[in-house]
């Protein structure tokens, strides 16, 4: 029994990657044969070096072991369909399975995206619908579906606001960004070329309005907000703020990852701001992928749609012949984000949500959303502290006050601990402003057993660190692995799978 | 609404616990001068059925399939086996978050793992990440890796034969930085970069130089010679590659001196899908791997001692480095990736070599058949991998129109991109193309010229 | 924390019944409404009873809950993509995911089976193309599609027989069916209306020829023998078995579940049998679907043809119009078996399979099918008991001799830790004349890999029982649940759900 | 082959740890004479690619998409919403076994007790199974249960308006039997079973009464009326359903006496698919439970006492009493019944009401414009559901070419199934239909008539 490698897994596999596998006999795939003459390379690309390595050290599987393979990874990965997956800042609700028939529709999979306009005329149509729904729902009159995730998008309107100063003979230097902000916002601010300037927050979690004031000079190009911001709290001086940035000619960026809090209640484009972006990954429903693909459309008041990307999609009406065109003709455009169209599959499925959800729909959306994580807080108040008195919308921050009274455990130990429980924790130590902070985000999709289950665990959990504090800090116990070391991954890094094993540490 | 679990008595019992008369009290936080003062005016709901015949009908107003098309220019059809669909819509893949809790979420970072293995394999290089937006995004994200590894350089080479987007890209990403951008001419005859210029071009200020391979124009370039002068001014070679395919034949640009490979992983079984999503691919050296952008995965155990993979160096991420970070990309194309890898995995070693070998032979086939015509010629005489530029009788406008009536798109209109090139075609033969395509597709630019 | 009903469950979440749920609102889809009006029920089906519940007692889930509800389940269950499941006489191999696809082709799903030949031309092709190429695969000249699955096959088999003798005059009484026989054997003879006489095995497990021919007489319709056994193994005898059974005016019906072992390499049709059927669900890969749907085409020689179930799919040769057309003109036919034309979809699959594997991948498959098992035979031969010296095919069944000495445990403790080991077990406790049965089929499906990571797996129960035989006793540990009580289950049946909790025992 | 694993390389060292020569030597058990001397006449191997492309050019060789149907006649074109399909290609439900396992087969387990509990509460009954074959197999098993319950009784009533395909499918199963079949006939007039010839044909030996619920014409029978003479000689009534639909708004047959309710639920959502896979339903009275065939699950607890489910009354089954069993029922139709209890859970109770009110009044509508056209009338005066006999001006058969010339195929021409209704056409409506198909229906009609 020397080399008995066998453990009792249960319903996890074991699995090699594939580059582990024996070495292999046919692809797994068989192609059409070819019906013209075969060429050798070398004879049909003279001159060209040709690779000397014949993909040796490729693996080859055969379909079957392809199927496998994949299907033990998948097994390994959580899942919102298998349980909640209350990511705070994430928005993870059911993704439909009409938008994923809808987008794989053969004639939206085999367009070409250099194809004439007349023959792509339904596509186009698609992305025109899209940005008039979206153009009523953010309160805006133009906008662009080209940014691929949010973070293009939030790169796409600080641009735009960089070029619309530009184009008014300035040339600023500083982006404002609150502490609570993502990180995409200040890295997005800086690959346009600004300096970043932090803007505090006041204990209840909202815009320090005198510091805002202070900090806001004419060398300051605006100011990037999240709205509700990443503790789930609707800016309440959203006008003032306005005021105060527009009147040093700054600009106003929306980051409207949390719109889900506010669909059909509040937009944007009303009050002030002057170009945000939507995740349609978070807000409309596309899936996440295990981290893309998304979209991060971008919408602008007037004054700013001269600078949006190229190309647009433009509705010409009456005549005959296309009726939808792309327009490149746009001299004051900053330009092409992405190779082509953006992710025309995700901008699909979104318009596809909206659609089944309409008006209505995306109302009660907004209204069960909040519903939902205030429920959460209600009932979880007197075992966590809530990071905020204020009132909170679509998610709800606790902090770790408090928490290392049950056996010491921390933010981290509570969240291992819940996938104990089937859950995947929720977002932690995000927003940085808060100590320790559990972010909560359940989403209109989940039902109240879910959350009362949710709520149970966290008791559950407490209770046991109270009594048995090992079991929280060493958990996860009964996923399929335990708690890696992630140090060792990023101090010795390996990055690839080599025959030799693991390349030595640099 | 249908997909919302909590219906009215369910809401009622929860606001009785909280001890609120509606949820509209939850919304006293928005105040109410910047509430929507009326519904939104979006159409009512649809139901599923109608859904799915509205948007049949849209996918039918596409005349996409009705003709058949040698479109290529960056994004290029292939045949993607069916499991990769399959596998792809397990909701333990599609529905997941970006897998920051490693202990639920090995089958995405073995994944990125394997990908990155592919990847480095296929580049020749030492590390690579697990997918960016698309291959312009990549190429840009290059420009401005090297922008950073190559601190106190200020000027940025951009070959001629750069895919026109990718360049608006680059241009986009590097506008408002103190980056000087100038091209670098094509050799008119062989559509090859232009050493000679190129070595004009370079000095001690260039941080960098981006190479297409093969080039916008299908060319394949000599790699080897733009590497030694590049080498030499101490510059960064940055190669991209829109047509992925071709690394299973031609030599790994990681072995021919690139310092950075970057590009459009699309053709790895990806639908063209009217331009997206898609995926963009970065490798580089393993000394330049603090300044590569986008998710990585790294192997590590657990607190067993088990296998496992975690996302890392994360110190290079926007959630922890914010405006210091390596690039602002957070979401990525990690689905696409999945069906990347799984494409990759199914074709293996033999299927990508008969894929690629495929269509060099078809295209062998239609650049003979295309040089028999009267009137048409190559426009280059350099290598060709899958994509051919043709210089046609007629301006390319017009022969565009003329075969789509014998329902045939018979490529890119080069003059949509140049002026200058007008009277060019740029084709692109893969494997989901059968002899008789190419025959129909020469008999149209014939019947067209005449 | 009263009422906290979490439990760490790890990737498992528990599920209530979907009567379980809490009340509910709107349907979890959304039909088109209606554009004639609407006309009360009461209104428009005068003098008919309606139902006066109203439907009250069923769920209403919203369509996530739904995805959820049954996303939940299906975790429960394991599958053949994740690891081998080594079912002897099930024939688990890989569904590819081609036929799948194409088997969803609406110009197929949206044909009905009524619709005028002329209209389902490419339906009729695909049967017709099918049953060509399983005459070419069992090598019989006839044969009929309807069959829902092998037990129904049987019924068609043993009926065409009964049909036959009938039209010769005779009303035979007995049917022999082989010990080893599946329980399908006797219960199909039954039903057709024949008194089953047992025929005993010898030793090696084959048929004992001596006491067939013993048995063999004219009040006997014939012989119902699978080929290869369920042992595995070929029955070296069939050209004397046959000889014996005609030599009587008997038939020789052909159970063919174990035809995996054996396609291009022997043909029932070639050798004396009269009639077999298929399990297109095994040898030809249609999903098993947790219990079918499936397909058990019967095939038979010239002599029996005439009796084959009604309607038939004929080919029209040369003329204008329909060319494949549904043939009612059997005044022979046994019948039908069916409502309409079997299970087509079923069919397509299978199709689909055989023009994938091509003939030399069929002789491939029943070659690698054979090695596997012979493989895991070869590698378990030492520590468990092969119940035959016979060479054995496509399957090898293991007795229970010296299993207790593992510290006592039984076939049963070794199956069931073997789910603690990601393992599906293999069938156990049939064929009945083995004692204690394990029986292994691994298929063509399965990489060496997973084989030596069975055996392995195998080793170390064993010495887990030998160390610690409570472990294996009380297996499975791993799973969703642990041993289940089968016997309360039969002894106070709850059959279905009701609000008052489980009915009271009967 | 690309689906087998184990390739040559793999093969061959298998074989040298066996100390085999070659794969040959396995098969020495198999006597050389009865071995195929030559290689299968089966073509080679196809790629994906074209076996995508034959099977489309096969399926668009149906013209079954380019008409609007009306044919029911015991299969039902459903609207089925798309969550179905996804969670039945999810692995762990289509590729898995039989659950003999329960510990890991939980999920299909429940299924059935889920499935079991709605078939009780739409039939009326106590118990139900986990599906048969298809609604002629689930009528043919009832008649046989009857026959063992009824032991000593030999005759078997069936009604007249039974749906042919069903008669055929009890008449062979009990052929052999020492069983008596009689036809109760329809009243002509209404359409219904006519109670007092049935009352003439019941006595002591008769078994069970088999009536069909709507019959075959589309008629909403008496039950009540049909089960007190039943009762009264103490035959058993089966009451067998082909568009289960109806068991939404008609009274559960249980509730009227039936004492094994059967047929098909196809209609939950299930595709016409040329006939199958289908999945035939049975229910009956608690005390009749170690009769019924077919597979059934049943509540239990493991061994901490958690609630499960596994399957049981295996004694009824022929794994276990071989001859003796219930029904030869191994392998039953268990994905076709996930997808019907995703239907019937995804709908739910307010769904079904809304699509079967949709039926009736789509039909209602019909009715209304056929009979207000020249020529043609409801052949029956019964009550309806969604289904209708309509007696033509013309022979049926004429009819339907003529509509079909207009892209319509109005229904079923009853003479295919009885030269006595040659004039009879059979339509069915669902809620796939919309008032223009009708109105294109009732155009044809009157067209054709003219
Ligand atoms: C508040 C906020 N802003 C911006 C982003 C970036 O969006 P994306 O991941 O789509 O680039 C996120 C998402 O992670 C976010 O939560
Ligand atoms: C040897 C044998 N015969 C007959 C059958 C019955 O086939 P089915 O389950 O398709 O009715 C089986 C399958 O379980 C079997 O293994």
């Amino acid at each position: 029994m020397s080399g008995n490698h066998a453990r009792p897994t249960g319903f996890f596999q074991p699995e090699p990657l594939s580059f582990e596998y024996p070495p292999g006999g046919e692809p797994g795939a068989k192609l059409r044969a070819l019906d013209v003459p075969e060429v050798e390379p070398a004879q049909a690309m003279p001159g060209a070096a040709l690779r000397s390595d014949g993909l040796r050290t490729l693996p080859q599987l055969s379909e079957f072991e392809v199927i496998r393979h994949f299907t033990r990874l998948s097994k390994l990965n959580v899942s919102i369909d298998a349980a909640m997956y209350p990511l705070g800042s994430c928005t993870m609700k059911y993704n439909p399975r009409l938008n994923e028939v809808v987008a794989r529709l053969p004639g939206l999979t085999e367009a070409h995206p250099l194809m004439p306009d007349a023959l792509v005329q339904g596509s186009l149509e698609i992305l025109w619908r899209l940005t008039e729904l979206l153009k009523e729902i953010t309160g805006f009159p133009a906008g662009s579906l080209q940014p691929a995730a949010g973070a293009q998008g939030e790169l796409t309107g600080v641009l735009m606001i960089r070029a619309r100063q530009e184009a008014k003979g300035e040339r600023r230097r500083y982006m404002l960004v609150p502490d609570s902000a993502h990180g995409t916002n200040p890295a997005s601010a800086h690959i346009a070329g600004f300096e970043v300037r932090e803007v505090k927050s006041l204990p209840d979690g909202t815009v320090d309005l005198a510091h805002l004031a202070e900090a806001m000079d004419a060398d300051v190009a605006g100011l990037m907000l999240t709205n509700p911001n990443t503790l789930g709290i609707f800016e309440r001086g959203i006008r003032q703020i306005a005021d105060i940035v527009h009147a040093k000619g700054g600009y106003l960026y929306c980051d409207g990852a949390n719109m889900n809090a506010v669909v059909g209640i509040s937009r944007p484009g009303d009050y002030g701001m002057d170009v945000m972006h939507l995740n349609l990954h978070k807000t409309f429903s596309t899936p996440h992928g295990g981290g893309g693909p998304g979209a991060g459309p971008c919408f602008c008041t007037a004054e700013l749609a001269p600078h949006l990307p190229v190309p647009r999609v433009v509705k010409e009406d009456g005549g005959e012949g296309a009726r939808f065109r792309l327009d490149w003709d746009a001299p004051q455009s900053i330009g092409k984000l992405s190779t082509f169209n953006g992710n025309a599959g995700i901008l699909v499925r979104a318009l596809s949500y909206i659609l089944a959800m309409g008006g209505d729909g995306l109302h009660e959306m907004s209204e069960v959303a909040v519903l939902n994580a205030n429920y959460l807080r209600h009932r979880l108040a007197d075992v966590l502290h809530v990071s905020t008195e204020a009132p909170t919308l679509h998610e709800v921050v606790f902090s770790d006050h408090g928490l290392a009274d049950h056996g010491g455990i921390t933010t981290l130990d509570l969240a291992k601990r819940l996938i104990d429980y089937g859950f995947h924790p929720p977002t932690t130590y995000f927003p940085l402003t808060v100590h320790g902070a559990l972010m909560v985000e359940p989403t209109e999709s989940e039902p109240r057993a879910e959350l009362d289950r949710f709520v149970d665990a966290i008791h559950a959990i407490l209770a046991e660190a109270d009594r048995d504090p090992e079991l929280v800090k060493t958990a996860p116990h009964l996923a399929p692995l335990r708690r890696l070391d992630e140090t060792r991954a990023a101090r010795q890094p390996v990055l690839r799978w080599t025959p030799q094993g693991s390349p030595p540490a640099k | 609404m249908r997909f919302i679990p909590n219906n009215e008595p369910a809401r009622k019992a929860m606001l009785a616990e909280m001890g609120l008369p509606d949820i509209e009290a939850l919304f006293a936080g928005v105040p109410s001068e910047v509430r929507l003062q009326r519904p939104l005016q979006v159409p009512p709901g649809m139901a599923e059925e109608e859904q799915l015949q509205l948007f049949s009908q849209l996918a039918a107003r596409n005349e996409a399939q009705q003709v058949v098309s040698f479109l290529g220019a960056g994004s290029y059809p292939h045949y993607a086996p069916l499991v990769i669909d399959s596998l792809i819509q397990r909701a333990e893949f599609f529905t997941a978050y970006t897998p920051y809790q490693p202990e639920i979420s090995q089958g995405t970072l073995q994944a990125i793992f394997e990908f990155q293995t592919f990847m480095t394999h296929l580049t020749g290089l030492d590390i690579a990440n697990a997918s960016v937006y698309d291959g312009a995004s990549a190429t840009a994200e290059a420009v401005l890796m090297a922008d950073r590894l190559a601190r106190g350089r200020s000027r940025v080479l951009l070959t001629q034969a750069l895919h026109p987007h990718y360049r608006r890209v680059v241009d986009t990403h590097t506008h408002y930085l103190d980056v000087q951008r100038d091209t670098v001419p094509a050799d008119p005859a062989t559509g090859r970069m232009d050493v000679a210029a190129l070595e004009r071009l370079l000095d001690e200020d260039v941080a960098c130089v981006v190479v297409q391979q093969p080039n916008v124009y299908g060319v394949i370039e000599d790699l080897a010679a733009i590497a030694a002068p590049v080498k030499r001014a101490g510059a960064l070679l940055i190669v991209t590659v829109s047509e992925a395919l071709s690394l299973a034949l031609l030599e790994a640009p990681g072995a021919l001196g690139a310092d950075i490979v970057c590009g459009e992983a699309q053709s790895f079984g990806v639908p063209v899908a009217y331009g997206g999503p898609y995926l963009g691919f970065m490798a580089t050296r393993d000394e330049h791997k603090r300044q590569l952008p986008g998710r990585i995965a790294g192997e590590t155990v657990d607190a067993d001692g088990q296998r496992g993979y975690v996302l890392t160096l994360a110190t290079r991420e926007q959630h922890i480095r914010r405006e210091r970070a390596t690039s602002n990309i957070c979401t990525n194309e990690n689905l696409v990736m999945l069906s990347a890898l799984i494409y990759l995995t199914t074709l293996g070693r033999a299927g990508l070599l008969q894929v690629a070998r495929q269509n060099v032979s078809l295209l062998a086939y239609l650049r003979e058949r295309i040089a028999a015509l009267p009137g048409y010629a190559a426009a280059f005489s350099g290598p060709s991998f899958n994509e051919l530029a043709v210089r046609c009788p007629r301006p390319a406008a017009e022969v565009v129109q003329g075969c789509l009536r014998r329902g045939v798109l018979p490529g890119l209109d080069l003059g949509r991109w140049d002026a200058g090139r007008a009277d060019t075609l740029l084709l692109a033969v893969t494997e989901t193309k059968t002899r008789a395509h190419l025959d129909a597709l020469v008999n149209a630019l014939r019947e067209v010229a005449a």
